[in-house]
């Protein structure tokens, strides 16, 4: 054990406080992202037991395990919670907030005590979810109108948590925007930002931006169940089709607010790993800025078949087609980076490859989803549901893996166990494939999303899903346990173990209180790896 | 704010020229959500103001027009306060400053009083949000700007005390100024809701 | 297992044309991507700490390429995507009209002559049939995965659909939007009749099968009804409980309603329960079912009755 | 980013201008508040519309200092009305363009 007690600088750990109260009212940002780690984590959890038991149900094609209306209940659950508990606060959060003072020389976010006001924010709508429980939504995760209007089991509730969860995530958004403009250090100009910082700054706009709408949209909803406001009810002269158009006004950027940060993630890892400078900086840098402004103007490719005009729909595929260009551009320049690298399989890294690798399927597959025809025959099916959860676990949640083995010394100030870590990643990309990529061939052939029961014909590529969702879950399993054992018996973590450039590796780990003894002086960017010519 | 049992507070190493403008910037960014909250109702307001012309033009005569245009002057003036107790307070004059505030309060109440005179009235015709999709963005709009009034009111209330405890002077008025700002948006969604609901129907 | 669902009908093979295009597109950059990161990850593993590598920190000529390209790709997709979507959008004026209900959870078709279908759409093979659909109650998608079609039906307007069958057969019809408890069971068949069997059907004479019908015993007229009007889309005949009560064993039995009273299962309640379904509805289940009146005759409800006396 | 961070400090805006801005909003509310008693049929809501977003642009000017502010303030200020006027403008072109039938 070290000794503390040399004279002038001591290093105290930001972990070092212990008891809850240092936790719940601590305006430090790593705290607060710790606090959101766990939060986040635990409904990730939650909500992947959800999944287990959908897809157990969906082992036969008949109802056996659950009846409809639970089924119902159990993947409006799992979309709900996976959505606005776990992937979008997400590694914005969790990571942005541990790293994004630390990654530009930052003592703090700007507004220490707004963030951690965001936390009980957060808090309070887990709250309000969790009452509503007592008799859940069977309405999934969209709250489509009619059905969520008449729906009697309990919508107000449920959309009141998200309401109430979305000023969390105006608020966290705003701080890190305002932080990312005055906070950086003398030095830390925007073309020296580490891309995790673009990437966060790019999401937090979004944030600010897309969420106020699904707010106002949700309180519509509310007042459309207790006061009796028609706007999205035919029989008041509203529009249901309006509600869509509403909601996925945020949901589609909602989508670059869970995937965006995941992008940053990878941004930072490769080059590490790859002991390369990123290959073509600004490419990445604006194409997280261009997806963000795009995903404002692409919304209705989630309506093709909704009831929609023609003409929104010829010019919503074309703009879909828009938001390609940059996220392809993203892929190739990750994949550029590799060359000539001198590159180690570590387990952050490997996260980082199953990303490019399955993000790549998860964007593919989107251009079948943007297309108007094709749309209009995989839309609302299985295949919908595999393009989906392409990008969010094989990306988002890959990304969020990626993050937790790559700062998990930075953060805690321990190792895991790296041959256990590598099993673990091994039995997810494997579960994750085998469980998700049958489920286009489902979809091609027609099999509709949100079948408690479906026919006979498609039981042995559903009951092969359910197969994988078994080895995904272990896979899940065997990592949460590997990485809560480092936490109690791992070894110490060095300052910094994989040799990178990037600021926060700089300061002890787990970083001091107020991350930096001085407010550093930045001179270069921080993926200046290899040898200059 | 002012929470004292903040283990440590970061916001005193932070530069004050720094501080004030991330207060502003940030505020800025909140009123941009704002708008974006109120936008959901200012789309639907277009969409079925388009659709059914006939319903907002026959209806919107319900509305009382005087007592939306006093609440308009009231509203204006109170911005104007506010402004210039933000000009008094960056030059140092407490007092002022505090008069001023008061009478912002002040006129904010007076809204809220004959917001309340127009309820009354709207529900003892029986007029209420389920009326008619006119009537739901009626009372929508303003309700949700009414709690936005509250919101502001109770800024300025503690704005005002702190001013009083003389906590704000010609080199520390952040959150006069801030706080400004927010009543300014109050102002300026009652500019746009005024005519749209009053006026034009 | 087949690859994607047979080609019925006119818009299928086009539909198929872009999944094509834009799978063989993807094919090759999947490819070419997989092919380069798996390359680069073995080929340049670390082997010893001290590596050097070469600082090397974009290409702006490959940057150009790579946007470019995809850009022009993407740019002919859309194109495709949207001639194909503006055939399917744009019915032939000599279509045959036939409106479509959807509701919770049954299909419901209305043709030009008077004559109405559950769960069943008689159409006439390569003649083009243009949907009418509407929902009184919440959102529901009528998807035919062997036409390509889809569309989603919106309480308070009409939408539509068109297609041509290109086929003899029997397809599935799914509702692809989910709305609620019975959104699963919510399918019916398409029925694709050859002229001549159309003429048949369209003339009322209800030719082949339905010749016997009025000789059928009642109990069997009973278990046509069941299947052919959708009752077994929430009434299971094995015991199990799905929407609604299962029909197993249920006559004669006493069943606990809403309020806590009790009601015995006999003639009468299956009538009331079939013609005004929420009068009494039994306790655990939603009220949701809706009303068979004017689509069953009394026949039809006295076979029913004759038929769940049989499910013991 | 922060090299004009001293002009913002020192901006005070004098009561004198305050009191004028004050005066042309009401003599605009007044305006707008005469004008709609008067039919001009569509024309009633563009005038409307103009004269509130004139006072709009009117109080975020000069009561909010927006002109003294530094450009990411202003991109802030008008970013979220160009998302306001796609959400209007793309829902409009939708729900109006739906073809009818029967």
């Amino acid at each position: 054990m070290a000794n503390h007690t040399i004279a002038h600088d001591v290093y105290v750990p930001f972990l070092e406080k212990k008891g809850i109260w240092s936790w719940l009212l601590s305006t430090d940002h790593k705290r607060i992202g710790i606090m959101y780690l766990i939060s986040i984590s635990f409904f990730f959890l939650v909500a992947g037991v959800f999944a287990l038991m959908l897809r157990y149900e969906l082992l036969t094609p008949v109802s056996d395990f659950v009846q409809p209306h639970t089924y119902n209940v159990l993947f409006t659950l799992h979309g709900s919670i996976m959505v606005f508990f776990f992937i979008v606060p997400g590694l914005a959060a969790s990571f942005g907030n541990f790293l994004i003072p630390l990654m530009i020389g930052a003592p703090d976010v700007a507004f220490p005590k707004l963030n951690l006001g965001s936390y009980w924010i957060y808090l309070l709508g887990t709250l309000i979810v969790l009452i509503a429980l007592a008799k859940p939504a069977d309405t999934g995760w969209t709250f489509y109108t009619p059905y969520s209007a008449t729906t009697d089991t309990d919508v107000v509730l449920i959309t009141l948590g998200v309401f109430v969860l979305g000023f969390s995530s105006i608020l966290t958004g705003l701080n890190f925007i305002v932080t990312i403009h005055k906070m950086r250090a003398p030095g830390m100009t925007w073309h020296r930002l580490p891309l995790f910082i673009w990437a966060s700054y790019a999401t937090s706009v979004l944030q600010l931006l897309a969420t106020p709408v699904v707010g106002i949209t949700l309180l519509l909803l509310i007042t459309e169940r207790t006061l009796g406001v028609g706007f999205f009810d035919p029989a008041k002269g509203g529009d249901p089709v309006l509600f869509q158009n509403f909601f996925w006004f945020y949901s589609h950027p909602a989508v670059y607010i869970m995937i965006i940060p995941a992008m940053g993630v990878i941004s930072e890892i490769i080059p590490v790993f790859a002991r390369k400078p990123i290959f073509g900086y600004k490419a990445i840098a604006y194409s997280s800025l261009g997806i963000a402004f795009i995903s404002f103007l692409v919304w209705a490719h989630h309506m093709f078949t909704s009831g929609i005009s023609d003409i929104a729909a010829t010019i919503f595929s074309f703009l879909t087609f828009l938001v390609a260009i940059p996220t392809a551009i993203k892929v190739f320049n990750w994949t550029a980076t590799l060359y000539k690298g001198s590159i180690h399989l570590h387990s952050a890294m490997l996260y980082a490859l199953a990303f490019v690798f399955l993000f790549t399927i998860g964007g593919l597959t989107g251009l079948f989803l943007g297309a108007l025809a094709a749309d209009i025959h995989l839309h609302d099916t299985y295949f919908v549901v595999a393009h989906m959860h392409y990008v969010m676990i094989g990306g988002t949640v890959m990304g969020f893996f990626g993050a937790l083995h790559f700062w998990y010394p930075k953060w805690f100030g321990r190792m895991f166990n790296e041959t256990v870590a590598k099993i673990a990643w091994l039995f997810i990309f494997i579960g994750f494939n085998v469980t998700f990529f049958p489920q286009f061939f489902l979809g091609v052939q027609g099999m509709p999303r949100r079948y408690a029961t479906y026919p006979a014909e498609f039981e042995s590529l559903m009951a092969l899903s359910t197969y994988g969702s078994w080895i995904l879950g272990a896979g899940i399993f065997i990592m949460t346990v590997n990485l809560i054992a480092g936490l109690i018996n791992g070894e110490k973590a060095p300052q910094n173990p994989y040799g990178s450039l990037s600021l926060e590796w700089q300061v002890p780990s787990p970083p001091p209180l107020e991350n930096f003894e001085e407010i550093p002086h930045v001179t270069d960017w921080s993926y200046g790896y290899g040898k200059k010519k | 704010m002012g929470d004292a049992s903040v283990e440590h507070s970061h916001g005193h190493h932070m530069d004050p020229a720094v501080e004030y403008s991330s207060s502003k910037l940030g505020m800025w960014l909140f009123l941009g959500t704002e708008i974006l909250l109120f936008g959901g109702l200012f789309a639907a307001y277009a969409i079925f103001r388009a659709k059914y012309p006939e319903m907002f033009f026959e209806q919107h005569v319900e509305l009382n027009k005087k007592m939306g245009a006093v609440n308009t002057c009231i509203l204006i003036f109170s911005s104007l306060t506010m402004a210039m107790g933000v000009s008094a307070i960056q030059r140092g004059k407490q007092k002022a400053t505090a008069i001023l505030l008061l009478i912002t309060i002040l006129c904010g109440l007076g809204f809220g009083v004959v917001k309340y005179f127009e309820y009354s009235a709207k529900f003892h015709h029986h007029i209420y949000p389920d009326t008619s999709i006119f009537f739901s963005l009626y009372f929508l709009m303003t309700g949700l700007h009414m709690l936005h009034v509250f919101i502001g009111l109770a800024i300025l209330g503690v704005l005002f005390a702190l001013t009083i405890k003389g906590k704000f002077t010609a080199k520390y008025n952040t959150p006069v100024e801030v706080g400004g700002l927010y009543w300014h948006l109050v102002d300026l969604i009652w500019i746009y809701l005024f005519p749209l609901l009053y006026l034009i129907g | 297992m087949t690859w994607i669902p047979e080609v019925a009908s006119n818009l299928a093979s086009k539909v198929d044309g872009v999944l094509l295009l834009i799978t063989l597109l993807s094919l090759v950059f999947f490819i070419l991507i997989t092919v380069v990161l798996v390359y680069f990850a073995i080929k340049y593993r670390r082997k010893r700490e001290d590596e050097e590598t070469p600082y090397i920190t974009g290409s702006e000529p490959l940057e150009i390429i790579w946007t470019v390209i995809p850009s022009i790709l993407l740019i002919v997709l859309f194109v495709y995507g949207y001639v194909v979507f503006k055939d399917m959008r744009t019915p032939p004026k000599d279509s045959v009209e036939i409106t479509v209900q959807g509701k919770q959870w049954l299909w419901t078709f209305d043709y030009y002559n008077g004559k109405k279908t559950i769960n069943e759409l008689y159409v006439q093979y390569n003649r083009p049939v243009r949907l009418v659909m509407e929902a009184p109650d919440v959102l529901h998608s009528f998807f035919v995965p062997a036409f390509r079609v889809k569309q989603d039906l919106v309480p308070g307007r009409y939408t539509q659909l068109w297609f041509t069958p290109t086929k003899i057969g029997t397809f599935d019809i799914f509702c692809a939007e989910y709305c609620g408890t019975g959104h699963s069971a919510m399918l019916g068949k398409v029925i694709v009749l050859s002229p001549e069997a159309y003429e048949i059907w369209e003339k009322g004479v209800k030719a082949d099968e339905d010749a016997g019908v009025a000789s059928l015993p009642p109990a069997e007229l009973g278990a046509k009804i069941y299947k052919e009007k959708g009752c077994n889309a929430c009434h299971s005949l094995d015991g199990s409980t799905l929407v609604g009560p299962s029909f197993k064993g249920i006559f004669g039995h006493t069943v606990e309603l809403q309020d806590g009273s009790k009601v015995d299962v006999d003639e009468n309640y299956i009538r009331e329960s079939i013609l005004e379904p929420q009068a009494q509805v039994v306790k655990g289940f939603a009220p949701v079912m809706p009303s068979f009146k004017g689509i069953l005759s009394d026949e039809d409800v006295t076979a029913l009755v004759a038929y769940i006396k049989t499910l013991k | 980013m922060s090299t004009q961070s001293h002009t913002e400090q020192n901006h005070i805006t004098g009561n004198k201008t305050y009191i004028i801005v004050w005066a042309v909003l009401m003599v605009m509310t007044a305006v707008t508040v005469y004008v709609s008693y008067i039919n001009f049929g569509i024309l009633n809501i563009v005038i409307a519309l103009v004269v509130a977003s004139i006072k709009a642009s009117i109080v975020a000017l000069y009561f909010m200092h927006l002109k003294f502010e530094d450009s990411i303030t202003w991109v802030f200020a008008l970013f979220p009305l160009s998302l306001l006027a796609l959400l209007i403008g793309m829902t409009i072109t939708d729900t109006f363009t739906r073809t009818i039938v029967p």
